[in-house]
C-alpha cells in the first residue's frame, strides 16, 4: 500500500503520531520502526520544557485525557541527541516543532532543511501549554505570518496541525492559503474529568488536558470529511483514534492520505505493525 | 500483547489474588510489572505488580478500586485477558547489595516485596507486609502479614516502637504516598538508607509516552521505564 | 435542591435539552413535565423547517450523531400551537431560537417578550443546517451584531448556546459583553460515521452530524471549566451526555447553574425524573 | 425502563427468537414495537416488533445484523435487559376493516405479522412469511414460511404467478425497502389497496426526537410515532 505525499514515497500510509512514540529510541525496542511509513517525532521546541506535574494521564471510557505539556529537551538537544538516530531508520521522519513566535519556527525549520527528515509540521494545536500554538491560533493574523514565513523558509512540505476547538475550515482556509503543504487533523480536543471521590474532584492541575483515542474517531472523521470537501486536493495526515485496520480504512475513505497512530501505540506498541501487516 | 488464562482466583471483599497461565516464560523479576487488559477493550491496559513468577505462571495482588479492577474481579477460571511486559526495572538492579533490607509494603504494594523476600531471602532482614483489615490473610494464607487492626497500629508505629529493626539496615518502601511520607517523617536519617517503589497513572507504561513523570535529583525521569524503584533520597514526591 | 438563576427560580437544577424533547407534548405523556426544573423548547425558526431527509440517527458507541435539521413548523406556529400547551406546565419553559439574520431573531424576540417563557435561548451553534448560527459564529461581526440587538430587545434573560468548533473562550467573551447574560455550553460537535459496508460508506446525506451523549461528556465538562474560569459569575447550562446523578454533580462542580439533559431524554423518557428524584 | 428477563432463546445462525418474561403485561398489539436495551449500556435502545405477546410473555424475532444483535443473541436464560413500550400505531388501527389481506413479511419484517394473523384471523386472506434460508424453520417451526431456497423464487415473484391471491384483497407489507419496491413495481395498481410497515433508523423511538421521518401526503410524520404502518399511497419512501 504505497503512497505519495507530495512526491514523497512512503511504504504504506501508517505513521506514528506525534507524542505517544517519543523520539523513537524507545519504541523502536519494541517494533521495527523501519516497517512504518512514517514516525512523527515528539513536538520539538526552541527550549527545553520539563513539562505538567504528574498526574499527567487520566482514563476515560475509551480514551485517555493527556496533559504532558510537551516535555521535551529542546531543539538543540533533538539534533544532536535524537536526529543521529531517527536518521539510521529506514521510514520517513517528520518532524512535529512546536513554537511560541515566528523567530523559534524559522530557527528551527533553517536548520532542519539541512537535515533528512522528510516533512515539518507545524503544531499550533497542543491542548497542555499555556502559550503556545493553541493560543497562536486565536490570533489569525499572528498564525498567517507564521506559517507564511515558515513556508518561505522551509525547503521540506510542510503541514500544519489544527485541533477542533477552532473554525477548522476558516484556519485551513488560511494556513492553505498562506503556503502550507498539508495539514495534520486532528490534535487532542480539550477534556475535563472529574472525580467526585476525590477532595479536588477536577483531574489534572490546569483542569483540563487533550482527549485522545477512540472516543474522539468520529469528530476527527468529520473534520478531515469537512476540510476535504473544501480542499479536495490537500494532503491530510488524518489521525484520532485509529486502533484497528477498519479506522484506517474509515480514515482513508474520508480523505486522509496517510494516517497517524497515537493512543493505537500507547495501548500496544505492537499495534502499528499489526495493522500494517494486515492492509 | 500476549493472551493468558485465568488459572486461579481467590477473592475476599475487595482484594483478590489473580494466577495466569502464560504461554512462555517472562521471566519477570521482583519490582517489574505487566500491563494487563481485558480482551477487545479501547481503554488503555494499566499496570500491575508481579507477586510471583513460577515457570508459565504469573501472580498479581490487586485491589478492586474502580472499574478496571472489578472487571477482572469478575473473570472466570479458563477466561482470558492481554498482557504485556514486563515492564521497570528490577528492584536488585537498584539496590546497595551490601545491605539488608526491611521490606515495608502498604497493601497491594506488598506484591513485588512479597516477590522479592522469596527470591532474595538473603538480603532480607524482615518483612512488614501491612494490610489493614484481617480478612486478607484468607487469600495469602503463607504468609507472614502485619495487620493493623491485630496490632492496634499501624507499621510506621509498630518501627517506631522497635527502632531496633532498623539500625544498619535499609528499607525498600512500596505504597502509597501517605505511607511513604509517614515512614520518612518518622525516620528522616532512612532516606539515604532506603528505596521506594512509586505509583503514578500509566499510558503506555514502557516509557514512550512521558506520561508518568517523577521529579529527580537527575532530572525527570518515568516511573515505568526509570523506576519504579528509586532510591528515597533522589525523588521529590511533592512535585504538583 | 432548588436554583436561581439570574432571580428566576427553578425548583431544581434539571432542564430538558433543546430538541430531544421536542416541544413537550409528546414527552408529557411519558412523564410529569412539571417536575422538572425547566423545559427548552426544541430550537424554533422564523419559517418552518421541513428538516433533513432520512437517516437523521445513526448510533455510536456511547452516543448518537443527529442531522435532524432543526425541523419545526415556524415561529407563528409555536406561538399558537406549542405555547399554550407550555404555559399550563409548572415548569419554567426556556425558548430555543435559531436564525439566519438579525431581522428574524429581533422579530421571535419581541413576540416572546409578551409570554410567560422564562429564558431566552439563541442557538448560534447548530451543526445541521447549512446557513445559521454555526455560519454566524465564523464571522465575529454578525455575532456581536446579533447579540447586541438581542440583549437590547429581549425583556427576559438571554442566553446564548455555543459548541465547541469555535474558540469558545473568545466567542464566550464576545457574546457576554454584548449583552447575553449566560451560555449554554454545548451544542453537538460535528462527528461522521464511516460504514465501510455500505455503498455509499459516509453515512448522513451532509456527510456529518451533531455527536450528543456520554461520548461528549468531557469535552462538555472541559468547555464549562474553561469559561467559568475567565467568567467565574456567569450562570451556565450546562450539557452533554448527562445520563445519571453522578453526571449532574460533575457539571454543577465545573460551575453549571443547570444541567440539561437530551441523550438521556432518548434513552429512556423517564430518566429526568429517576435523577431528579435522587438527587 | 422495564427490568425482564430471558425465558427462552432460540437461535439459528444469525436469527432468534427471544421471549422474555415481563413483571407485567403491556397489552401490546401487532405492529407495535418495543425499544431495548442492555442493562448499564450508554448507548441507545433499539426498536424490534412484537411477534407475540402472552400474559407476561413477549416473544421477539431478531436478525443479527450488528454489535447490539449480537450482544442480546448472547444473553443466557435469566439474564436481565431493559425494554419499554409498546409504542407505534397498531396495524389495526390504520387498516380497511372491510378487507381481506395477503400478508407480505421479509425476513424479520415477518414478525409483527406473525402476530397480527393470531390476532386477527379472520382478516388474513393469506400469509407469505419469507425468508431465504430454509434452516430458519427450526426456530419457527410451528409456522408456514415462504422459503426462497426452497421455492426458488421470491415472494414477489412466486406472486407474479398466483395474481389470483391478489383480488379483491389488500396487502400488508413488512421488510426491506427493496421488498416493498419491488413488489409495488410487479403490482403497481395494489398501492391503493395495501399497507406498509416502515423501518427508519431510531433515537428515541417514541415521537419525541424527529429522528425518524417519512415524508406523507400529510407531510413529514414520524415512523415511530405516526407509524410504523402508513398506506402505502401516502408515503414517498424516495426522499433522500
Ligand atoms: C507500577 C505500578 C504497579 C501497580 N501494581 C499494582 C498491584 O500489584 N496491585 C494493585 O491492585 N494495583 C496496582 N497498581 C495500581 C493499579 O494500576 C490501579 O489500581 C488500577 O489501574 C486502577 O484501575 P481501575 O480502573 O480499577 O480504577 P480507576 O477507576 O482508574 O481508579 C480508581 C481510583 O484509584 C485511583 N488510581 C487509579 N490508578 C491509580 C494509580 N496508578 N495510582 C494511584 N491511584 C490510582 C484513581 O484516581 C481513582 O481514585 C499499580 C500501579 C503502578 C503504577
Ligand atoms: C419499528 C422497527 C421494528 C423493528 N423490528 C425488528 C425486529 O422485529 N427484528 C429485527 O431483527 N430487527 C428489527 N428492526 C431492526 C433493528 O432495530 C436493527 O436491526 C437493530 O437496531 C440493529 O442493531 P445492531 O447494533 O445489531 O446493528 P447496527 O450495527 O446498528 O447495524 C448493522 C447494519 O444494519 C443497518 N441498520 C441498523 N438499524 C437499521 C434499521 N433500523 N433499519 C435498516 N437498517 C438498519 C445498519 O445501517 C448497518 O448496516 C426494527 C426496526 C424498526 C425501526
Ligand atoms: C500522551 C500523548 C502525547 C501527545 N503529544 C503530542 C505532541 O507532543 N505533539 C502533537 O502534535 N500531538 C501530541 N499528541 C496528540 C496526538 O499526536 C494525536 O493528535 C491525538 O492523540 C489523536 O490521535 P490518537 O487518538 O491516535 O492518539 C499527544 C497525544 C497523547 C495521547
Ligand atoms: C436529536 C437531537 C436534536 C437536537 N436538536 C437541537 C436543537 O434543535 N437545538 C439545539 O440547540 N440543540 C439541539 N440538540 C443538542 C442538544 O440540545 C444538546 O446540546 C446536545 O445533544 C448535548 O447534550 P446531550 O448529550 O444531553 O444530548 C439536539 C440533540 C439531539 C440528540
Ligand atoms: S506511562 Fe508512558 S512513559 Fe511511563
Ligand atoms: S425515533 Fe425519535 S421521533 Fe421517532
Amino acid at each position: 500500500m504505497e503512497v505519495d505525499v507530495l512526491g514523497i514515497k512512503f511504504k504504506n500510509p501508517i505513521v506514528i503520531a506525534s507524542g505517544p512514540g517519543g523520539n523513537g529510541r524507545e519504541l523502536n525496542e519494541f517494533i521495527d520502526l523501519s516497517k512504518l511509513g512514517g514516525f512523527t517525532t515528539k513536538t520539538i521546541t526552541f527550549k527545553p520544557k520539563i513539562g505538567n506535574p504528574p498526574p499527567r494521564i487520566i482514563n476515560i471510557d475509551n480514551g485517555v485525557i493527556n496533559s504532558i505539556g510537551l516535555e521535551n529537551s529542546g531543539f538543540d538537544s533533538f539534533l544532536n541527541d535524537d536526529l543521529p538516530f531517527l536518521n539510521e531508520l529506514n521510514t520517513n521522519v517528520i518532524a512535529s516543532i512546536g513554537g511560541y513566535n515566528v523567530e523559534e519556527f524559522c530557527y528551527m525549520i533553517k536548520n532542519l532543511n539541512n537535515t533528512n527528515i522528510k516533512i515539518i509540521e507545524l503544531n499550533l494545536s497542543c491542548p497542555n501549554v499555556d502559550k503556545g500554538g493553541d493560543t497562536i491560533l486565536n490570533d489569525l493574523e499572528e498564525t498567517k505570518k507564521i506559517v507564511k514565513q515558515a513556508s518561505k523558509i522551509s525547503q521540506k512540505p510542510l503541514f500544519v496541525k489544527l485541533g477542533i476547538e477552532c473554525n477548522l475550515e476558516e484556519l485551513a482556509k488560511i494556513v492553505l492559503e498562506n503556503g502550507a503543504d498539508g495539514l495534520t487533523l486532528i490534535n487532542a480536543p480539550k477534556g475535563t474529568k472529574v472525580n467526585l471521590d476525590k477532595n479536588n474532584p477536577v483531574e489534572l492541575s490546569r483542569g483540563f488536558g487533550g482527549v485522545s483515542g477512540p472516543i474522539i474517531k468520529p469528530l476527527a472523521l468529520s473534520c478531515i470529511y469537512r476540510v476535504k470537501k473544501i480542499f479536495p486536493d490537500v494532503s491530510i495526515i488524518g489521525m484520532g483514534g485509529v486502533v484497528s485496520k477498519a479506522d484506517v480504512l474509515e480514515f482513508l475513505k474520508v480523505g486522509a492520505t496517510l494516517v497517524g497512530i497515537g493512543y493505537g501505540v500507547m495501548m500496544d506498541p505492537q499495534l502499528p505493525i499489526n495493522i500494517i501487516d494486515d492492509l | 500483547m500476549e493472551l493468558v488464562k485465568v488459572i486461579e482466583k481467590k477473592v475476599i471483599k475487595d482484594y483478590f489474588v489473580l494466577t495466569v497461565e502464560t504461554n512462555k516464560t517472562f521471566n519477570s523479576k521482583p519490582g517489574q510489572f505487566f500491563m494487563l487488559n481485558l480482551l477487545d477493550s479501547l481503554n488503555l491496559p494499566k499496570p500491575f505488580s508481579v507477586m510471583d513468577e513460577k515457570g508459565n505462571y504469573l501472580s498479581f495482588l490487586i485491589k478492586i478500586v474502580g472499574s478496571f479492577t472489578e472487571k477482572i474481579s469478575s473473570l472466570k477460571y479458563g477466561d482470558s485477558l492481554l498482557i504485556r511486559g514486563p515492564y521497570g526495572v528490577p528492584i536488585i538492579n537498584k539496590i546497595d547489595l551490601t545491605k539488608k533490607y526491611i521490606l515495608l509494603g502498604g497493601g497491594c504494594g506488598s506484591a513485588p516485596l512479597i516477590y522479592f523476600s522469596k527470591e532474595y531471602p538473603q538480603l532480607v532482614k524482615d518483612t512488614l507486609f501491612s494490610f489493614k483489615e484481617v480478612y486478607i490473610q484468607s487469600i495469602l494464607p503463607k504468609l507472614t502479614l502485619f495487620i493493623d487492626d491485630i496490632m492496634g497500629m499501624t507499621p510506621v508505629e509498630f518501627l517506631s516502637q522497635n527502632q531496633e529493626k532498623l539500625e544498619n539496615s535499609g528499607a525498600i518502601l512500596c505504597g502509597s504516598k501517605g505511607l511513604l511520607n509517614s515512614f520518612f517523617d518518622t525516620f528522616p536519617n532512612m532516606k539515604n538508607r532506603s528505596y521506594v517503589s512509586l505509583e503514578e497513572n500509566m499510558g503506555c507504561g514502557s516509557g514512550l509516552c512521558k506520561g508518568c513523570p517523577v521529579q529527580t535529583v537527575a532530572g525527570v525521569k518515568m516511573v515505568c521505564k526509570d523506576g519504579p524503584i528509586f532510591k528515597a533520597n533522589e525523588v521529590n514526591l511533592e512535585w504538583k
